[in-house]
């Protein structure tokens, strides 16, 4: 025990050092925690947070910080641990005396980092998908991304247009999957629609032919509903294919990056999928508002990390955006004020969305930031509103 | 029927990767009693290897080749130094070590390569095979070919060849084996080589099918393992059969029982297996020497 | 009714037939000694006396008890203790601690008594290290009573072996082969041990190869070939059975008897 | 003198308490004690690997599964039964021994890898179970676990974990060393070494196999349990096959059979990680490195051969 002390102290000692020589701040820093899932089966969505995490604080500092301040960014990586999140929640309040916090990549971690913020009344903006993070209310807490149930009843509108009442589905069992597979299902009465095969598969399953082919031979499917995340959609989608179902597949938000339409091909033409004006941002008419930041972020992501911009990306802008421009309009790194500054967020035109916060809603997104995208010529299309 | 077919075709598929880790597991394991816990590793570096070769503008079989190589050289630098220095240890420890090799190549991968899935275009297209009913890919089939040649090729090395001859020695008995003149360092060597070789071809195969990543090692390391000790570990025909059993299993599993307890009927199974079969399929009964 | 009785024991593996129709029987304070050349089924008899292997056909009863195809621990806590040709020695323990582990059968804790280590646990371990010491100090071994097993030589292994064995305080007591790989000095230390065993009224079974050993302490011989009886009787009429002669001990054999009886 | 002490049977003890009481004064903040706590609850479960893997000798690669039974009860009872999760915590133990129980006969007559194989199964079937029966179990995202109230008084804050977690490890290495040194304890060391030997003493081996593996199962629920009620959280990842891995990793590298090897395993696992942030990226690999170098060169674990260096020592 004594030999792991003494060697924590020397590491973070050194770290220390190479942080002084390597800031050339004088001032205090303004200290900001993120706990992300960098590595582990939410990688594909906690890498592109940390990049872009990583990326806007830094030009934060480019132009001069935060409140005369530089910001400074502690980043941690759960690895999708819930445990592991949980101990660097701890970190980030006790050790690092960060102001604020913005990550928590998954439902899990999130919830398992919750109950630190609350307790310690700081402030933590989740990039993490599920309602039950922001219902019921708790002060300190907030979230960016679209839930579920707005990608659920966008999904549904669209179905319901179409004249589709019957339909097949094949989830996810990851966090992402199962979670949008329970609030469609709560949600999918209101639309007059009735599920008649309802599938699963593994997160790491590397063939869904078999749950497909169930699907394929359940009568009167008229379209497939896919929600997941990672490389499971993709390969449900050229399974798809394969078999040579001919209904509209519908994929989620959770396929959002140009990585899904790389991984399944020419298998992913004609599949739609609620998505963020971000995907679509160069097609967005001039006069779209998310045009210009959504534009900006786009470039900005893909210079620096060479890889398509994702929406799981975005909501990490949104989070530090958000969280920044609080702490500025509440000119003040008091936990309690940022956190009453980022529940007065009114009109922050984010890549997301357009979140208007409130004592009662700590997410700030309507069903109109979801726009139905349809896959054509390996490219995302607009559908006509 | 048609659906039966399917479900076979997606379970031979699967099965047939298993069956190239269980391999690999089987080769080691026979030359060395250890478990190689980095088995699926090199899996991955055969498929990352390749697409990002590929992505720098290199040729696709040749950009195959360097991965395979780069996971051969893995391999041996694997062997060299940390097996080998750790000889006499307890086989704990070495199962130890390679846990820790397989951390470390993760660690690296992700570092040399990205987080990101990827997947490299079909050998021979992608529209899909009609037959009985039921559709196969043309990369399924390539699946299938590469696995039942690399079992061959390992079985004419393994019954015909000097060296693979010195191998099955070694594996029969390192002592007798050492006394005979076989350089059993050469031989472990060799074993850490081939299974490295044919964890990154089953890697580059199958990458068009079920896509990679840096971490999937873990997933084929865990199945590649049950399917060598289910089928009875030290035999390849076992680690053969016991993968294609297991890929079977899970798409019946799938398609018959329920698509969220697939992974458990195929444990079930294989529990069930070994209560009636203490050593696996292929273990035979040994009587006990006291 | 004889203390051990085995009767009509066979056993065979993969077609090969190790064991045939062998039976014999042991009388309390006996030493009975099975003989015979490599390969003719002693081990395996003993593996099938001792409840290691189940025989396919046969019996083995002891004091009227019935006891073939029971578990070995089953058999030890009837009363059957044996030693093993390859050695199996606790090489992790001490050779007091495997000298106590023969004590097993006697110590009466529970196993919740042993978690929370409450003082019968306690009064346990000590009255199992008393024991096991007076049984150490019995076959010469007292003075190294807490050197790890795995550093001690051969022959003092042989005697731990035996040791552990009587700890449980045996009716029929098995010992293959206790005298292979020792020095005449110690050899003549296992034969006074046997004899000693057996005059405490335990029913002592022996496989050795040591003629002269065997000549000299058994009150029966029984002697194997093939897995089958060739011959059985007192020590003397076996040495000159000719069909031993011929069969098994050969010209070496023969002149080894003679120089054993002489 | 302290040849002497090394090889008391109590030592450990005091050594594990001394250090207990030392940390808080020593550690500059609260993240320091949850981190103990976190290493005083994983070295609680890898105990039981102790008693089993250690004197035993049977290996499990399913552990986490058990784990994952004591903190589902502590988050499941109160939750849906009403009941106190204090009393939820000796359940969550009591059914994981019946679990093992039942389970563990025909598991446990497997030798070797075929038995590693086999509880690997049971745990990812267990996991898997966690994973799916989202009425129950909360699915993927896992459950919130109440807060637990003892006496009126409500658990919560690090320190107050430190303790709780401390004084359960401190009785988990009691009952680990008292085994040890009785006949059950001798029992299982023979057992480990010749199950052959051992039943011809008159050991039944398979009870004996299966009292270990019920303890093992014993230890990894209430450390699980404990886990999720500091945690306030149970997630299915808790029961997986990396966190039994994880486990057995812990007794192997802290040194196998030894009590201290066990807190010493855990300790390396989770402070190690937290060490390693400032290595960001490089984290994974590094870690990776580290368990390689230290297998390689102290493959009888931390604590056996640093043992074995002070006695020859003194000596």
């Amino acid at each position: 025990m004594g030999t792991t002390v003494s060697r924590r102290w020397a590491l973070r000692a050194v770290a220390l050092a190479a942080f002084m020589t390597s800031a050339a701040f004088a001032a205090d820093p303004v200290k900001i925690g993120s706990v992300v899932s960098a590595t582990g089966p939410a990688a594909f969505l906690g890498d592109p947070e940390a990049k872009t995490l990583k990326l806007y604080v830094e030009e934060l500092n480019k132009k001069g910080g935060l409140l005369g301040r530089p910001v400074e960014l502690v980043l941690y990586d759960d690895g999708g641990d819930a445990n592991k999140a949980r101990t660097f929640a701890t970190r980030l309040i006790e050790d690092d005396k960060v102001v604020a916090m913005v990550g928590g990549t998954t439902t899990g971690t999130t919830m398992a980092m919750i109950p630190v913020f609350e307790d310690a009344k700081i402030p933590f903006i989740s990039l993490a998908g599920a309602i039950e993070i922001v219902e019921p209310m708790r002060a300190f807490v907030f979230k960016t991304p679209h839930t579920d149930k707005t990608a659920c009843q966008k999904i549904f509108e669209d179905m319901k247009a179409k004249g589709i009442t019957k339909i097949g589905m094949i989830s996810g069992t990851d966090g992402f999957g199962k979670s949008m597979r329970n609030q469609c299902l709560k949600v999918i009465g209101e639309y007059g629609i009735t599920v008649l095969a309802d599938e699963n598969y593994g997160a790491t399953d590397s063939d869904m032919t078999p749950q497909l082919n169930k699907i394929k031979n359940t009568a009167g499917i008229q379209a497939v509903l896919n929600p997941g995340f990672g490389q499971g959609p993709a390969i449900v989608t050229r399974n798809y294919a394969q078999l040579g179902i001919a209904l509209p597949l519908y994929e989620s938000h959770g396929v959002a990056s140009k990585s899904y339409v790389e991984l399944a091909g020419p298998a992913a033409e004609g599949v739609r999928l609620p998505a963020p004006a971000l995907l679509v941002v160069d097609k967005l008419p001039a006069d779209d508002r998310q045009k210009a930041i959504g534009s900006a972020y786009k470039a900005a992501y893909e210079k620096a990390t060479g890889q398509p911009v994702s929406t799981f990306g975005g909501y990490g802008f949104d989070g530090i955006q958000i969280l920044t421009q609080a702490i500025a309009r509440a000119k003040s790194t008091d936990p309690q004020k940022i956190r009453d500054a980022i529940e007065a967020t009114k009109d922050y035109v984010g890549v997301t969305g357009i979140y208007t916060m409130s004592p009662t809603d700590h997410l700030g997104l309507g069903t109109d930031s979801f726009r139905m995208l349809q896959i054509k010529g390996g490219d995302w299309v607009m559908e006509a509103k | 029927m048609a659906e039966f077919l399917q479900l076979v075709f997606s379970g031979l598929t699967v099965g047939a990767v298993y069956a190239l880790v269980a391999l690999g597991f089987t080769l080691i394991y026979n030359a060395s009693d250890v478990i190689n816990f980095a088995q699926g590793d090199f899996v991955m570096i055969g498929g990352m290897g390749t697409v990002f070769l590929a992505a720098a503008g290199i040729a696709l079989p040749l950009a195959a080749l360097m991965a395979i190589v780069a996971a051969v050289i893995v391999g041996l630098l694997l062997h060299r130094l940390a097996i080998e220095p750790a000889r006499g240890a307890s086989p704990v420890a070495l199962i130890m070590i390679t846990i820790g090799a397989s951390i470390f190549i993760k660690g690296v991968a992700q570092l040399v390569f990205d987080k990101q899935f990827h997947s490299l275009p079909a050998f021979s297209g992608d529209a899909p095979i009609a037959l009985g009913g039921a559709t196969l890919l043309p990369q399924s089939l390539w699946v299938m070919g590469v696995a039942l040649a690399l079992f061959v090729a390992l079985y004419l090395f393994l019954e015909k060849t000097l060296l693979g001859k010195a191998l099955r020695a070694t594996a029969a008995n390192r002592l007798a084996a050492r006394l005979v003149g076989v350089n059993v360092t050469i031989i472990l060597a060799l074993a850490f080589g081939v299974s490295a070789a044919i964890g990154a071809i089953a890697g580059v195969v199958v990458t068009p099918i079920t896509l990679t990543r840096y971490d999937v090692g873990t997933l084929f390391a865990l199945k590649g393992f049950a399917a060598a000790m289910v089928g009875g570990m030290g035999h390849p025909l076992g680690a053969v059969v016991g993968g294609l059993l297991i890929g079977l299993l899970e798409a019946f599993g799938a398609g018959y029982i329920s698509s969220t307890y697939k992974d458990a009927v195929a444990f079930v199974v294989i529990l069930l297996v070994l209560f009636f079969l203490p050593r696996g399929l292929f273990g035979g009964r040994t009587v006990e020497r006291v | 009714m004889s203390l051990l009785a085995v009767e009509d024991l066979g056993i065979s593996f993969g077609g090969v037939i190790a064991v045939d129709g062998v039976g014999f029987r042991v009388e309390p304070g006996q030493v009975f000694s099975i003989i015979g050349p490599n390969g003719a089924g002693k081990t395996t008899l003993f593996n099938l006396v001792t409840g290691i292997y189940t025989p396919h056909r046969g019996r083995v009863t002891m004091a009227g008890e019935t006891l073939t195809g029971l578990a070995p621990h089953l058999l030890a806590r009837r009363g059957m203790s044996r030693t093993f040709q390859n050695l199996q020695i606790f090489f992790r323990m001490t050779a007091l601690e495997n000298v106590m582990v023969g004590r097993h059968l006697s110590e009466r804790t529970s196993l919740l008594s042993d978690l929370f280590g409450l003082p019968a646990s306690s009064r346990q371990n000590r009255a199992t290290r008393d024991a096991a010491r007076v049984l150490l100090e019995r076959v010469g071994l007292g003075a190294v009573a807490d050197t790890l097993a795995g550093a001690l030589p051969y022959g003092a292994l042989k005697r731990l072996e035996i040791a552990r064995a009587l700890a449980a305080e045996p009716k029929v007591l098995l010992l293959d082969e206790p005298a292979a790989g020792c020095n005449a000095v110690e050899t003549e230390a296992i034969d006074h041990l046997i004899a000693d065993i057996a005059k405490s009224g335990v029913g002592v079974v022996l496989i050795e190869h040591d003629m002269k050993l065997v000549m000299k302490i058994s009150d029966r011989v029984l002697v194997l070939a093939q897995g089958r009886r060739l011959a059985e009787g007192p020590p003397r009429d076996v040495r000159e059975n000719p069909d031993v002669i011929a069969a098994y001990l050969g010209d070496h054999g023969a002149r080894e008897a003679d120089r054993a009886g002489a | 003198m302290l040849g002497r002490l090394l090889r008391a049977r109590y030592a450990t003890l005091f050594l594990l308490a001394a250090i207990m009481i030392a940390v808080p004064y020593l550690a500059p903040s609260a993240f320091y004690l949850r981190v103990a706590a976190v290493v005083w609850v994983f070295a609680l479960a890898a105990l039981g690997l102790t008693i089993l893997m250690g004197y035993a000798g049977q290996v499990s690669l399913g552990h986490a599964g058990f784990l994952g039974l004591g903190g589902y009860a502590v988050a499941i009872g109160p939750a849906r039964f009403g009941l106190d999760p204090v009393l939820c915590l000796f359940l969550g133990a009591a059914l994981a021994g019946a679990l093992a129980f039942l389970v563990g006969r025909p598991i446990l007559r497997l030798k070797g890898y075929y038995l590693a194989i086999a509880t690997l199964g049971f745990g990812v079937i267990l996991a898997l179970v966690f994973h799916s029966e989202s009425d129950w179990t909360g699915g993927p995202d896992g459950m919130a676990v109440a807060r637990v109230t003892v006496f009126g008084t409500r658990l919560a804050g690090a320190a107050t974990w430190y303790w709780v977690t401390a004084g359960a490890l401190l009785i988990g290495a009691f009952l680990a060393l008292n085994i040890e040194a009785s006949p059950t304890g001798r029992a299982l060391k023979a057992l480990h070494d010749s199950e052959v030997a051992a039943a011809g003493a008159g050991i039944d081996v398979g009870r004996k196999k299966l009292a270990a593996f019920v303890i093992g199962a014993i230890y990894a629920a209430f450390a699980g349990g404990l886990l999720a009620a500091m945690n306030g959280l149970i997630t299915p990842d808790a029961a997986s096959f990396m966190h039994s891995i994880e486990l057995v990793a812990m007794v192997i590298i802290g040194g196998l059979g030894s009590v201290l090897g066990a807190v010493v395993g855990a300790a390396f696992l989770v402070v190690l990680p937290q060490a390693l942030t400032v290595l960001q990226e490089y984290e994974q690999a590094v870690l990776g490195l580290l368990i390689m170098v230290f297998m390689i060169f102290l493959p009888a674990g931390i604590v056996p051969t640093l043992r074995k260096w002070l006695l020859e020592r003194l000596s």
